[in-house]
């Protein structure tokens, strides 16, 4: 359980999600983050196809990490939701705030 | 309760030996069980894992659940704790979080009890408004009301109870 | 409570790209979980291989116990329900049988506690001696002594509580 | 769950019991060997080869139908027992009181 970080040739910092991405951890996330911001990446892609599940706390984590990397002028994308991780998504109408695509490399193309 | 089964042409019926072969079924008397497991839990929220596999393990139990199920009952069951632990307990090392599930052959009933003041649910408001959409917090609530089959809190509002059916 | 791991030789770092992986690994809070089962059965030795099953699923939930304390937990849960649905509640249809099971790490206790109206276990007879050895009954205490780690009686003697450890 | 009987051609009735041989089911395993007795049959084997668990009242039912065995004139062998059910039987002293084969064909031979 934790996070895998990777810097793709493109210059995008993958950031996968392994196991649960909830209140016990959802801080750990934005440090990862925030280090790897303030270190300069400005391209962000966080992966969840090895993830179990995600609750309103990491949510909310992922929504606070999306205001920072917009204002310090960077993006992020997401990829890899399956269908129960989408419908979170989708419940609180944050598909209409991420940019989500279906596989990493779709993500990783539209950067 | 015993029923021989004679007719059924079982395969091994014409065996090495030729000889017959008889098949006893027993057919239990099946308990409609209802189970009820209990723990508590420490106000930290680095247990919120932990917690939520064990209680979803027993829950799951002997069963055969669909994926869904198990990823709704995770989500409330993580969203409740994290409410009792933080909210509720304001992780008061002294204070401890109750958790009671009552499983039935279609349904998981799950009360989770904090030791804090409680609140007044009414007063939560929707996330999901174009306002809110950027706001860190809040939705743990909705969440739980979206996922769960029904939603009930005591009159004080330190004890959530929840139903899910197994589907 | 998060490690990074940069040290650690990890076979993805020589990926396809060659570009640096790095690997997070979140430590989480145990719980020293003790965790409560419960449920009733009815006064009805059908129900006793299903029940046994339940309870044992739970007691083992999550564990890798040795095949050994699973026979064990499964004869001695037997036996006392078997009393208590025999002896206890003479199979009234009215009585039930309760049983509660505190699961601990490395023990698990188990309380079966009937409507009857008890026992003195101290007038029970050793079933091991060549005069009974052709007896039909008797050796369910006998075995559940030989089994369990603990075994104590509340005073009434309608309910039996056993502790065995997970070996 | 349940029991299966199969005749040999050595005449040795077969009964091999799968699942539990407790409270809620010894009669069954009783009548079973009744009703072969009761058509003329004297010899069986009960094979526990596929046998889970036996409480103290599967033991009882095995002592009953070895005795009724035996007023008849029959012959009663075990076999298939694996460590732990052995250790029923030890533990009981049962052990000396039935003939107790390590597997069906080493039973079957001592006919
Ligand atoms: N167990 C609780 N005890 C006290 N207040 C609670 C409890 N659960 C929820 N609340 C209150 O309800 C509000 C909304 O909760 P929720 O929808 O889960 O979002 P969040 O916890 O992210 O604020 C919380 O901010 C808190 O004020
Ligand atoms: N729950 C109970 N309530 C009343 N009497 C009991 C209970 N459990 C055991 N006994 C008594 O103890 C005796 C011995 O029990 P046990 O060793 O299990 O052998 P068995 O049940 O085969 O007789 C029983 O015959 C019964 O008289």
């Amino acid at each position: 359980m934790g996070f895998t970080t990777e810097k793709n040739p493109g210059g995008v910092l993958v950031v996968r999600v392994e196991g649960q991405l909830i209140v016990g951890n959802r801080q750990e996330l934005k440090s990862v983050i925030q280090e790897a911001s303030d270190n300069g990446e400005r391209k962000f892609l966080i992966d969840f196809s090895k993830t179990g599940y995600i609750d309103s706390s990491g949510l909310g984590a992922l929504v606070s990490i999306s205001k920072k990397i917009r204002e310090q002028g960077g993006e992020l994308r997401l990829s890899g939701l399956n269908e129960d991780l989408r419908s979170l998504f989708e419940l609180t109408k944050l598909d209409t705030l991420f940019a989500i695509a279906d596989t990493s490399d779709q993500a990783l193309a539209a950067f | 309760m015993l029923e021989r089964v004679p007719e059924a042409p079982d395969p091994r019926e014409s065996d090495r030996t030729g000889l017959p072969l008889r098949v006893y079924v027993r057919r239990s008397g099946s308990i409609d069980s209802l189970v009820r497991v209990e723990t508590r839990l420490p106000s930290d929220v680095a247990v919120v894992e932990e917690a939520v596999e064990l209680i979803v393990r027993h829950c799951l139990s002997g069963t055969t659940a669909s994926q869904r199920f198990r990823f709704n009952l995770s989500v409330v069951l993580s969203e409740c704790l994290a409410n009792a632990i933080l909210c509720g307990n304001a992780q008061n090392p002294d204070k401890v979080v109750a958790v009671r599930a009552e499983l039935r052959r279609d349904s998981v009933e799950v009360e989770v009890t904090d030791e804090g003041d409680g609140f007044d649910p009414a007063t939560v408001r929707d996330p999901t408004t174009q306002d809110d959409l950027e706001e860190p917090c809040g939705r743990g609530l909705f969440l739980i009301r979206s996922l769960a089959d029904e939603v009930r809190f005591n009159p004080k509002g330190n004890s959530i109870c929840l139903m899910l059916r197994r589907k």
